[in-house]
């Protein structure tokens, strides 16, 4: 199934990218394996989501760790550690 | 009454204050963060997760809503380009009593500053630009209220 | 900055936070109290012991200066009659950070209640008065600070 | 020596007075001992400052404790617990 994945700050910046549409192969369930097939994608996104413990995720929307599930999932953001208030 | 709002505009919180004062309560206490003009900052650019903000800030004010009495609360957050001085973010609470009050207060903002998306980027004089780092401070900040 | 004023008349939180907001730190907070209406209530009398108050307000206002490393802090109570809904007390901070503004904040408003001379009359409705009684809560928020 | 007594709040209204001029024995020396004699003055003093535990004090403007000296002093505050704020 397709999933939107979006970019904020600087991976948006380093990927080149505001966001695509991707089909994960079946093993990609988690947000930790969907960030190690994104990696494969391009030499962009390899340095983009090289520093994992430096990648935050939403998965729908939801604040997300690298275990919670894909599965069925709409949309998957990926973000530095944020920086508001 | 919550209110939460996500908006490039300025906002004044003489306006807001005086809203939470008008709630019947005996305190109301509020933060205003402001961009401050450090190493020759030109600009502070807010960028953020727009379909997820609101409901992010909504969760927020809930959980607040949820472990203190409060008669209301307000956030607000400006996202886009802001210059030093300009303020960026508003909490404001109000409660039959002060403990109330403060308390969220100081909840909401810890909160707002690792449980919101959003991102800061600074551009300085010199024509540089960098991505503020999540401190750890806020981290822990934010970890004493779990 | 420092400022500490005991005045009967109104105050303006928005014009206080301005100026507060105007000394290049990044965080401004408050803590303004209000009449509340409970149980009939159609005045609250302030007295106090006028040569002493600006001196122990001072005292206040120094002991949080030392403490947290602030660009500013002002302190306002009214005295004389008020009415609900009326402000009573002002606190405002600004420090680079949001932590010093915060603590200094609560810390403000805390000490104010328990080591300053004021005393509040109630009127009711119906005619009848009392003087407020210290309450033991109060005591022990300020306590917390020691 | 005389010492400007001043009364606050209740205390003002039982005793009837916003304050007085006394003149206390020599060896009045504390704010404790000074309320004792303070309350031999009249019923209404008696009544005013019955109950200690609710009386507090400040000498020459500063908070006082019942052991405080008022030896040199030109003012005595007496009142109930502050309720500002």
């Amino acid at each position: 199934m397709a999933i939107d994945i979006l970019y904020f700050a600087w991976v948006r910046e380093r990927i080149g990218l505001d966001g695509e549409s991707v089909t994960p192969p079946d093993d990609v369930v988690d947000v930790a394996a969907l960030i190690d097939w994104l990696a494969t994608s391009s030499d962009a996104h390899a340095t983009a989501l090289a520093d994992r413990a430096r990648i935050r995720a939403a998965v729908d929307q939801r604040f997300a760790t690298p275990d919670t599930s894909i599965v069925g999932a709409r949309e998957v953001a990926l973000f530095p550690p944020v920086t508001g208030g | 009454m919550i209110s939460v709002r996500v908006q490039t505009e300025a906002f004044d919180p003489g306006v807001e204050l005086a809203a939470l004062e008008e709630l019947g309560g005996g305190g109301v206490a509020s933060f205003t963060g402001i961009v401050r003009g450090d190493g020759d900052l030109v600009e502070l650019l807010l960028e953020h997760h727009a379909a997820m903000t609101g409901a992010a800030m909504e969760t927020i004010a809930a959980e607040a809503a949820g472990r203190w009495p409060l008669l209301g609360l307000t956030l607000i957050h400006r996202v886009g380009a802001l210059t030093p001085g300009e303020r960026i973010v508003f909490v404001g609470t109000a409660a039959r009593h002060r403990g109330a009050a403060l308390e969220a207060c100081a909840f909401l903002i810890d909160w707002l500053k690792t449980a919101a998306p959003f991102w800061k980027r600074e551009r300085f004089a010199n024509g540089t630009s960098r991505w503020v780092e999540a401190r750890a401070e806020d981290a822990e900040a934010a970890a004493r209220w779990r």
